[in-house]
Protein backbone atom coordinates (compact mmCIF):
# COMPACT_ATOMS: atom_id res chain seq x y z
CA UNK A 1 0.00 0.00 0.00
CA UNK A 2 0.93 3.07 -0.72
CA UNK A 3 2.30 5.49 2.32
CA UNK A 4 2.05 9.19 2.72
CA UNK A 5 5.55 10.78 2.54
CA UNK A 6 6.07 14.26 3.41
CA UNK A 7 9.24 16.33 2.41
CA UNK A 8 9.34 19.36 4.43
CA UNK A 9 11.80 21.79 2.32
CA UNK A 10 12.77 24.53 4.76
CA UNK A 11 16.68 25.39 3.93
CA UNK A 12 17.63 27.87 1.54
CA UNK A 13 18.44 26.66 -2.07
CA UNK A 14 22.63 27.71 -2.72
CA UNK A 15 23.97 27.99 0.97
CA UNK A 16 24.60 24.09 1.30
CA UNK A 17 23.95 21.38 -1.18
CA UNK A 18 21.57 20.08 0.95
CA UNK A 19 18.03 21.53 -0.70
CA UNK A 20 19.15 20.16 -4.11
CA UNK A 21 19.89 16.87 -2.60
CA UNK A 22 16.44 16.94 -1.01
CA UNK A 23 14.57 17.65 -3.78
CA UNK A 24 16.04 14.69 -5.81
CA UNK A 25 14.71 12.45 -2.91
CA UNK A 26 11.34 13.57 -3.20
CA UNK A 27 11.25 13.16 -7.04
CA UNK A 28 12.44 9.53 -6.56
CA UNK A 29 9.80 9.34 -4.23
CA UNK A 30 7.53 10.31 -6.84
CA UNK A 31 8.53 7.35 -9.37
CA UNK A 32 7.98 5.03 -6.72
CA UNK A 33 4.09 5.32 -6.61
CA UNK A 34 3.65 6.92 -3.14
CA UNK A 35 1.24 9.86 -2.12
CA UNK A 36 4.82 12.40 -1.61
CA UNK A 37 3.57 15.77 -0.95
CA UNK A 38 5.98 18.57 -0.74
CA UNK A 39 5.55 21.88 2.01
CA UNK A 40 7.88 24.54 1.54
CA UNK A 41 8.37 26.66 4.96
CA UNK A 42 10.84 29.21 6.44
CA UNK A 43 14.13 29.67 4.31
CA UNK A 44 12.91 26.83 2.01
CA UNK A 45 10.64 29.35 0.35
CA UNK A 46 13.79 31.08 -1.21
CA UNK A 47 14.00 27.98 -3.07
CA UNK A 48 10.95 28.33 -5.11
CA UNK A 49 12.17 32.29 -6.47
CA UNK A 50 11.44 33.04 -9.99
CA UNK A 51 14.75 33.97 -12.06
CA UNK A 52 17.40 31.80 -9.97
CA UNK A 53 20.51 31.00 -11.70
CA UNK A 54 22.50 28.00 -10.16
CA UNK A 55 24.97 28.04 -13.35
CA UNK A 56 25.96 31.42 -11.39
CA UNK A 57 27.40 29.31 -8.71
CA UNK A 58 28.88 26.72 -10.83
CA UNK A 59 25.84 24.03 -9.93
CA UNK A 60 22.39 23.28 -11.07
CA UNK A 61 19.74 25.25 -10.60
CA UNK A 62 17.08 24.10 -7.81
CA UNK A 63 14.13 26.09 -9.13
CA UNK A 64 14.23 24.61 -12.44
CA UNK A 65 14.49 21.30 -11.11
CA UNK A 66 11.66 21.75 -8.27
CA UNK A 67 9.24 22.37 -12.06
CA UNK A 68 10.35 18.70 -12.45
CA UNK A 69 8.14 17.53 -9.62
CA UNK A 70 5.25 16.89 -11.16
CA UNK A 71 6.75 15.42 -14.17
CA UNK A 72 7.86 12.75 -11.47
CA UNK A 73 4.30 12.12 -10.00
CA UNK A 74 4.56 15.02 -7.21
CA UNK A 75 1.61 17.42 -7.77
CA UNK A 76 0.53 18.33 -4.38
CA UNK A 77 3.33 21.02 -3.26
CA UNK A 78 2.42 23.08 -0.31
CA UNK A 79 3.87 26.24 1.36
CA UNK A 80 3.15 27.93 4.87
CA UNK A 81 1.82 31.31 4.75
CA UNK A 82 2.92 33.24 7.52
CA UNK A 83 6.77 31.77 6.31
CA UNK A 84 5.93 34.07 3.29
CA UNK A 85 4.51 36.98 5.02
CA UNK A 86 7.49 37.16 7.51
CA UNK A 87 10.20 36.84 4.62
CA UNK A 88 8.44 39.51 2.75
CA UNK A 89 7.25 37.15 -0.38
CA UNK A 90 4.03 36.28 -2.22
CA UNK A 91 2.78 33.83 -5.29
CA UNK A 92 4.28 36.56 -7.82
CA UNK A 93 7.42 35.93 -6.34
CA UNK A 94 7.77 32.20 -7.12
CA UNK A 95 8.29 30.04 -10.18
CA UNK A 96 6.22 27.19 -9.36
CA UNK A 97 2.17 27.26 -8.27
CA UNK A 98 1.84 26.54 -4.52
CA UNK A 99 -0.93 26.06 -2.19
CA UNK A 100 -0.60 28.27 0.70
CA UNK A 101 -1.54 27.06 3.94
CA UNK A 102 -2.15 28.25 7.19
CA UNK A 103 -0.62 26.89 10.64
CA UNK A 104 -3.97 24.86 11.24
CA UNK A 105 -3.86 23.35 7.34
CA UNK A 106 -0.40 22.31 8.34
CA UNK A 107 -0.96 20.64 11.02
CA UNK A 108 -3.98 18.89 9.51
CA UNK A 109 -1.16 18.27 6.88
CA UNK A 110 1.13 16.85 9.22
CA UNK A 111 -1.29 14.70 11.10
CA UNK A 112 -2.72 12.65 7.49
CA UNK A 113 1.40 12.18 6.70
CA UNK A 114 2.92 8.16 7.77
CA UNK A 115 6.33 9.60 7.40
CA UNK A 116 7.75 13.45 7.21
CA UNK A 117 11.41 14.06 6.40
CA UNK A 118 13.38 17.02 5.19
CA UNK B 1 8.40 -2.83 15.20
CA UNK B 2 10.40 -2.32 12.19
CA UNK B 3 12.57 1.27 11.87
CA UNK B 4 14.47 2.87 9.48
CA UNK B 5 16.68 6.16 10.32
CA UNK B 6 18.27 8.92 8.25
CA UNK B 7 21.58 10.39 8.89
CA UNK B 8 22.18 13.76 7.49
CA UNK B 9 24.86 15.15 8.99
CA UNK B 10 28.81 13.79 9.02
CA UNK B 11 30.36 12.63 12.28
CA UNK B 12 31.89 14.87 14.17
CA UNK B 13 30.54 18.24 12.33
CA UNK B 14 27.30 17.73 13.45
CA UNK B 15 26.12 15.68 16.30
CA UNK B 16 23.22 14.09 14.78
CA UNK B 17 25.74 10.74 13.55
CA UNK B 18 26.11 10.35 17.36
CA UNK B 19 22.16 10.68 18.39
CA UNK B 20 21.22 8.27 15.32
CA UNK B 21 23.74 5.05 16.38
CA UNK B 22 22.87 6.19 20.12
CA UNK B 23 19.08 5.38 19.23
CA UNK B 24 19.51 2.67 17.28
CA UNK B 25 21.48 0.33 19.85
CA UNK B 26 18.88 1.47 22.35
CA UNK B 27 15.89 0.35 19.63
CA UNK B 28 17.54 -3.10 18.83
CA UNK B 29 18.20 -3.40 23.16
CA UNK B 30 14.14 -2.79 23.17
CA UNK B 31 13.66 -5.61 20.51
CA UNK B 32 12.76 -3.67 17.10
CA UNK B 33 14.53 -4.20 14.00
CA UNK B 34 16.62 -1.65 12.42
CA UNK B 35 15.28 -2.63 8.69
CA UNK B 36 17.77 0.08 7.23
CA UNK B 37 20.42 3.17 8.20
CA UNK B 38 20.23 5.70 5.24
CA UNK B 39 23.27 8.26 5.46
CA UNK B 40 22.26 11.02 2.93
CA UNK B 41 23.94 14.40 2.34
CA UNK B 42 26.96 14.76 4.75
CA UNK B 43 25.92 11.44 6.62
CA UNK B 44 27.73 9.14 4.21
CA UNK B 45 31.27 10.78 5.52
CA UNK B 46 30.56 7.80 8.53
CA UNK B 47 31.61 5.55 6.12
CA UNK B 48 35.38 6.81 5.72
CA UNK B 49 37.77 3.94 6.87
CA UNK B 50 40.35 6.10 7.13
CA UNK B 51 39.42 7.85 9.71
CA UNK B 52 41.33 7.99 13.32
CA UNK B 53 39.33 9.07 16.21
CA UNK B 54 41.55 10.79 19.12
CA UNK B 55 42.00 7.85 21.85
CA UNK B 56 39.71 10.14 24.11
CA UNK B 57 36.81 10.87 21.82
CA UNK B 58 34.37 8.09 20.52
CA UNK B 59 34.87 6.14 17.66
CA UNK B 60 32.12 7.23 15.38
CA UNK B 61 32.49 5.08 12.02
CA UNK B 62 34.10 2.22 14.28
CA UNK B 63 30.81 2.49 16.38
CA UNK B 64 28.58 2.11 12.98
CA UNK B 65 30.77 -0.45 11.56
CA UNK B 66 29.89 -2.48 15.20
CA UNK B 67 26.15 -2.24 14.93
CA UNK B 68 25.89 -3.28 10.92
CA UNK B 69 27.99 -6.30 12.08
CA UNK B 70 26.52 -7.77 15.21
CA UNK B 71 22.95 -6.56 14.54
CA UNK B 72 22.93 -7.57 11.21
CA UNK B 73 21.70 -3.62 10.30
CA UNK B 74 22.53 -2.67 6.88
CA UNK B 75 24.05 0.36 6.21
CA UNK B 76 23.34 2.21 3.29
CA UNK B 77 25.16 5.39 1.95
CA UNK B 78 23.30 7.12 -0.80
CA UNK B 79 25.23 6.89 -3.91
CA UNK B 80 24.35 10.32 -5.42
CA UNK B 81 25.90 11.88 -2.22
CA UNK B 82 28.75 9.40 -1.53
CA UNK B 83 30.13 10.08 -5.27
CA UNK B 84 31.01 13.97 -4.81
CA UNK B 85 31.80 13.64 -1.48
CA UNK B 86 34.81 10.88 -1.92
CA UNK B 87 33.49 7.99 -0.37
CA UNK B 88 33.64 5.11 -3.05
CA UNK B 89 32.83 1.17 -2.77
CA UNK B 90 35.19 -1.17 -5.00
CA UNK B 91 32.46 -0.92 -7.55
CA UNK B 92 32.64 2.91 -7.98
CA UNK B 93 36.33 2.93 -7.84
CA UNK B 94 37.05 0.70 -10.82
CA UNK B 95 33.95 2.62 -12.22
CA UNK B 96 35.68 6.25 -11.93
CA UNK B 97 39.19 5.14 -11.83
CA UNK B 98 40.01 6.19 -8.58
CA UNK B 99 43.01 5.41 -6.55
CA UNK B 100 41.11 3.96 -3.23
CA UNK B 101 37.96 2.72 -2.05
CA UNK B 102 37.06 5.16 0.68
CA UNK B 103 34.18 3.63 2.01
CA UNK B 104 34.61 0.47 4.61
CA UNK B 105 33.13 -2.56 3.20
CA UNK B 106 30.51 -2.87 6.60
CA UNK B 107 28.48 0.51 4.11
CA UNK B 108 26.79 -0.61 0.62
CA UNK B 109 26.68 2.02 -1.72
CA UNK B 110 22.95 2.38 -2.98
CA UNK B 111 20.35 4.59 -4.87
CA UNK B 112 17.79 6.88 -3.54
CA UNK B 113 15.10 4.13 -3.73
CA UNK B 114 16.60 2.77 -0.82
CA UNK B 115 15.59 5.65 1.04
CA UNK B 116 12.08 5.11 -0.41
CA UNK B 117 11.99 1.43 0.31
CA UNK B 118 13.16 2.11 3.76
CA UNK B 119 10.29 4.30 4.22
CA UNK B 120 8.03 1.68 2.68
CA UNK B 121 8.77 -1.05 4.43
CA UNK B 122 9.29 0.38 8.31
CA UNK B 123 6.51 1.27 10.66
CA UNK B 124 8.06 3.88 11.82
CA UNK B 125 10.96 6.48 10.10
CA UNK B 126 13.42 8.83 11.90
CA UNK B 127 15.24 11.53 10.76
CA UNK B 128 18.41 12.84 12.20
CA UNK B 129 18.95 15.94 10.77
CA UNK B 130 22.29 17.90 10.62
CA UNK C 1 37.11 10.08 -32.75
CA UNK C 2 35.07 9.81 -29.33
CA UNK C 3 36.06 12.27 -26.95
CA UNK C 4 37.00 10.81 -23.18
CA UNK C 5 34.53 8.86 -21.49
CA UNK C 6 34.06 6.56 -17.93
CA UNK C 7 34.05 3.48 -18.04
CA UNK C 8 30.34 3.10 -18.54
CA UNK C 9 30.86 5.44 -21.73
CA UNK C 10 29.51 8.11 -20.29
CA UNK C 11 31.08 11.90 -21.64
CA UNK C 12 33.11 13.16 -18.95
CA UNK C 13 32.77 16.86 -20.29
CA UNK C 14 29.20 17.50 -21.56
CA UNK C 15 30.80 20.52 -23.83
CA UNK C 16 31.81 17.60 -26.07
CA UNK C 17 28.90 16.21 -27.15
CA UNK C 18 27.59 16.84 -31.00
CA UNK C 19 25.40 14.23 -33.31
CA UNK C 20 28.70 12.89 -34.70
CA UNK C 21 29.96 11.88 -30.89
CA UNK C 22 26.31 10.94 -29.86
CA UNK C 23 26.23 8.27 -33.18
CA UNK C 24 29.72 7.06 -32.19
CA UNK C 25 28.37 6.43 -28.53
CA UNK C 26 25.38 4.19 -29.75
CA UNK C 27 27.22 2.60 -32.33
CA UNK C 28 29.41 1.25 -29.34
CA UNK C 29 26.38 0.15 -27.73
CA UNK C 30 25.26 -1.06 -30.35
CA UNK C 31 22.78 1.16 -32.12
CA UNK C 32 22.34 2.81 -35.70
CA UNK C 33 20.88 6.10 -34.73
CA UNK C 34 17.44 6.28 -37.25
CA UNK C 35 15.43 9.81 -36.77
CA UNK C 36 12.81 8.12 -33.89
CA UNK C 37 16.06 7.65 -32.00
CA UNK C 38 16.34 11.41 -32.58
CA UNK C 39 13.02 12.39 -31.52
CA UNK C 40 13.84 10.59 -28.02
CA UNK C 41 17.66 12.49 -27.90
CA UNK C 42 16.14 15.62 -28.91
CA UNK C 43 13.38 15.46 -25.68
CA UNK C 44 15.64 14.10 -23.56
CA UNK C 45 17.88 17.31 -24.62
CA UNK C 46 14.58 19.35 -23.94
CA UNK C 47 13.73 17.73 -20.55
CA UNK C 48 17.27 18.51 -18.92
CA UNK C 49 16.90 22.07 -20.73
CA UNK C 50 13.66 22.91 -18.88
CA UNK C 51 14.62 21.19 -15.66
CA UNK C 52 18.61 20.80 -14.95
CA UNK C 53 17.36 17.09 -14.97
CA UNK C 54 18.28 14.16 -16.64
CA UNK C 55 14.80 12.23 -17.05
CA UNK C 56 14.43 9.06 -15.02
CA UNK C 57 12.40 6.28 -16.89
CA UNK C 58 9.07 7.11 -15.52
CA UNK C 59 9.17 11.29 -16.16
CA UNK C 60 10.96 10.48 -20.12
CA UNK C 61 8.29 8.41 -20.68
CA UNK C 62 5.26 11.04 -19.73
CA UNK C 63 7.74 13.50 -21.42
CA UNK C 64 7.40 11.76 -24.78
CA UNK C 65 4.07 10.79 -24.21
CA UNK C 66 3.02 14.68 -23.88
CA UNK C 67 5.17 15.68 -26.95
CA UNK C 68 4.55 12.47 -29.65
CA UNK C 69 1.66 11.05 -28.52
CA UNK C 70 0.29 7.93 -26.67
CA UNK C 71 1.75 5.39 -29.16
CA UNK C 72 5.60 6.82 -28.79
CA UNK C 73 5.09 7.62 -25.19
CA UNK C 74 5.39 3.99 -23.70
CA UNK C 75 8.17 2.17 -22.12
CA UNK C 76 7.73 -0.90 -24.86
CA UNK C 77 8.54 1.58 -27.11
CA UNK C 78 11.60 3.43 -25.64
CA UNK C 79 12.57 -0.16 -24.46
CA UNK C 80 13.24 -0.93 -28.58
CA UNK C 81 14.83 2.02 -29.17
CA UNK C 82 17.53 2.13 -26.66
CA UNK C 83 17.39 -1.58 -24.87
CA UNK C 84 17.55 -2.61 -21.53
CA UNK C 85 17.93 0.90 -19.49
CA UNK C 86 16.09 3.47 -21.75
CA UNK C 87 16.84 6.09 -19.67
CA UNK C 88 20.42 5.53 -18.72
CA UNK C 89 21.41 4.80 -22.77
CA UNK C 90 18.91 8.09 -24.14
CA UNK C 91 20.52 10.11 -21.34
CA UNK C 92 24.11 8.71 -22.57
CA UNK C 93 23.62 9.05 -26.06
CA UNK C 94 22.07 12.63 -25.60
CA UNK C 95 25.45 13.78 -23.76
CA UNK C 96 23.12 14.55 -20.66
CA UNK C 97 24.99 13.26 -17.02
CA UNK C 98 24.00 9.97 -16.06
CA UNK C 99 19.86 10.28 -14.07
CA UNK C 100 19.93 11.03 -10.64
CA UNK C 101 18.61 7.53 -8.82
CA UNK C 102 20.79 5.46 -11.06
CA UNK C 103 23.28 2.97 -9.58
CA UNK D 1 0.31 10.63 20.60
CA UNK D 2 0.11 12.17 17.35
CA UNK D 3 3.35 13.16 16.79
CA UNK D 4 6.80 13.05 17.82
CA UNK D 5 8.64 16.43 17.27
CA UNK D 6 12.30 16.02 17.39
CA UNK D 7 13.95 19.74 17.68
CA UNK D 8 18.04 19.75 17.50
CA UNK D 9 18.70 23.32 17.32
CA UNK D 10 17.25 26.15 19.24
CA UNK D 11 16.04 27.96 16.29
CA UNK D 12 13.87 25.73 15.22
CA UNK D 13 11.34 25.97 18.09
CA UNK D 14 9.87 29.27 15.60
CA UNK D 15 8.96 26.66 12.81
CA UNK D 16 8.23 23.85 15.12
CA UNK D 17 5.94 25.78 18.03
CA UNK D 18 3.13 26.97 15.88
CA UNK D 19 2.56 23.18 14.35
CA UNK D 20 2.01 21.55 17.84
CA UNK D 21 -0.94 19.66 18.76
CA UNK D 22 -1.89 19.39 22.02
CA UNK D 23 -1.68 15.15 22.04
CA UNK D 24 2.02 15.92 20.06
CA UNK D 25 5.33 15.32 22.09
CA UNK D 26 8.16 17.57 21.89
CA UNK D 27 12.02 16.10 22.50
CA UNK D 28 14.38 18.53 22.19
CA UNK D 29 18.08 16.64 21.52
CA UNK D 30 21.50 18.12 20.54
CA UNK D 31 21.72 22.12 21.23
CA UNK D 32 17.96 21.68 20.96
CA UNK D 33 18.45 20.84 24.86
CA UNK D 34 18.71 24.53 25.23
CA UNK D 35 15.66 25.10 24.63
CA UNK D 36 15.29 23.91 28.15
CA UNK D 37 15.85 27.32 29.56
CA UNK D 38 12.59 28.44 28.17
CA UNK D 39 9.26 28.88 28.96
CA UNK D 40 7.98 26.21 26.56
CA UNK D 41 4.38 25.17 26.27
CA UNK D 42 1.95 23.57 23.55
CA UNK D 43 2.16 19.95 23.58
CA UNK D 44 4.51 16.94 26.42
CA UNK D 45 8.01 18.47 26.73
CA UNK D 46 11.18 16.33 27.06
CA UNK D 47 15.04 16.42 26.47
CA UNK D 48 17.49 14.30 26.00
CA UNK D 49 19.29 13.43 29.19
CA UNK D 50 22.99 12.92 27.90
CA UNK D 51 22.67 16.14 25.81
CA UNK D 52 21.26 18.15 28.87
CA UNK D 53 23.97 17.18 31.17
CA UNK D 54 26.66 17.40 28.95
CA UNK D 55 25.47 20.79 28.55
CA UNK D 56 25.22 21.84 31.93
CA UNK D 57 21.45 22.25 31.87
CA UNK D 58 20.52 19.04 34.37
CA UNK D 59 20.18 21.98 37.38
CA UNK D 60 18.79 24.55 35.22
CA UNK D 61 15.89 22.80 33.28
CA UNK D 62 12.51 23.74 33.38
CA UNK D 63 9.89 21.82 35.80
CA UNK D 64 7.62 21.16 33.16
CA UNK D 65 10.40 19.32 30.92
CA UNK D 66 10.78 15.89 31.60
CA UNK D 67 14.40 14.40 31.26
CA UNK D 68 14.16 11.00 28.96
CA UNK D 69 16.94 8.50 28.38
CA UNK D 70 17.62 7.27 24.51
CA UNK D 71 15.53 4.12 25.85
CA UNK D 72 12.52 6.89 26.55
CA UNK D 73 13.65 8.66 23.43
CA UNK D 74 12.38 4.98 21.22
CA UNK D 75 9.55 4.72 23.33
CA UNK D 76 8.16 7.59 22.23
CA UNK D 77 8.85 6.75 18.64
CA UNK D 78 6.98 3.38 19.65
CA UNK D 79 4.13 5.64 20.83
CA UNK D 80 3.80 8.57 18.20
CA UNK D 81 2.41 7.61 15.38
CA UNK D 82 5.06 9.70 13.20
CA UNK D 83 8.17 11.50 13.90
CA UNK D 84 8.85 14.80 12.33
CA UNK D 85 12.60 16.37 12.59
CA UNK D 86 13.11 20.52 12.93
CA UNK D 87 16.61 21.31 12.21
CA UNK D 88 17.13 25.55 10.92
Amino acid sequence: MAKRILFLLNRAPYGSTYALEAIEAALVAGVFDQEVSVLFSGAGLYQLLSEQDGGAVGGRTVGKMLGALPEYGVTDLFACGPSAQRLGLTGNDLCLPVTWLDYTEQKSLINRQDIITG
Amino acid sequence: MVISIAVHGAPYASAGSRTALRFAASALGLGHRIHRVFFHHDGVLAAAGQGVAPQDEEDLHAGWVRLGESHGVELAICIANALKRGMLDEAERDRYEKDAATAHPAFTVVGLGQLIEAMTESDRFVTFAA
Amino acid sequence: MLPETDKDGYLRNLDDWNPAVAKEIAHQSGIALTAAHWQVIELAQAFYRTYDLSPDMRPLVKWVRAKLGEEQGSSLYLLKLFPDSPARLAAKIAGLPRPTNCL
Amino acid sequence: MATLHLVNKPAAWEDCHPLLDAEDAVLLIEDGTYLALQALSGAALYALEPDVRARGLSQRIRSNIQPASFDDFVRLVERCERVVTWSA
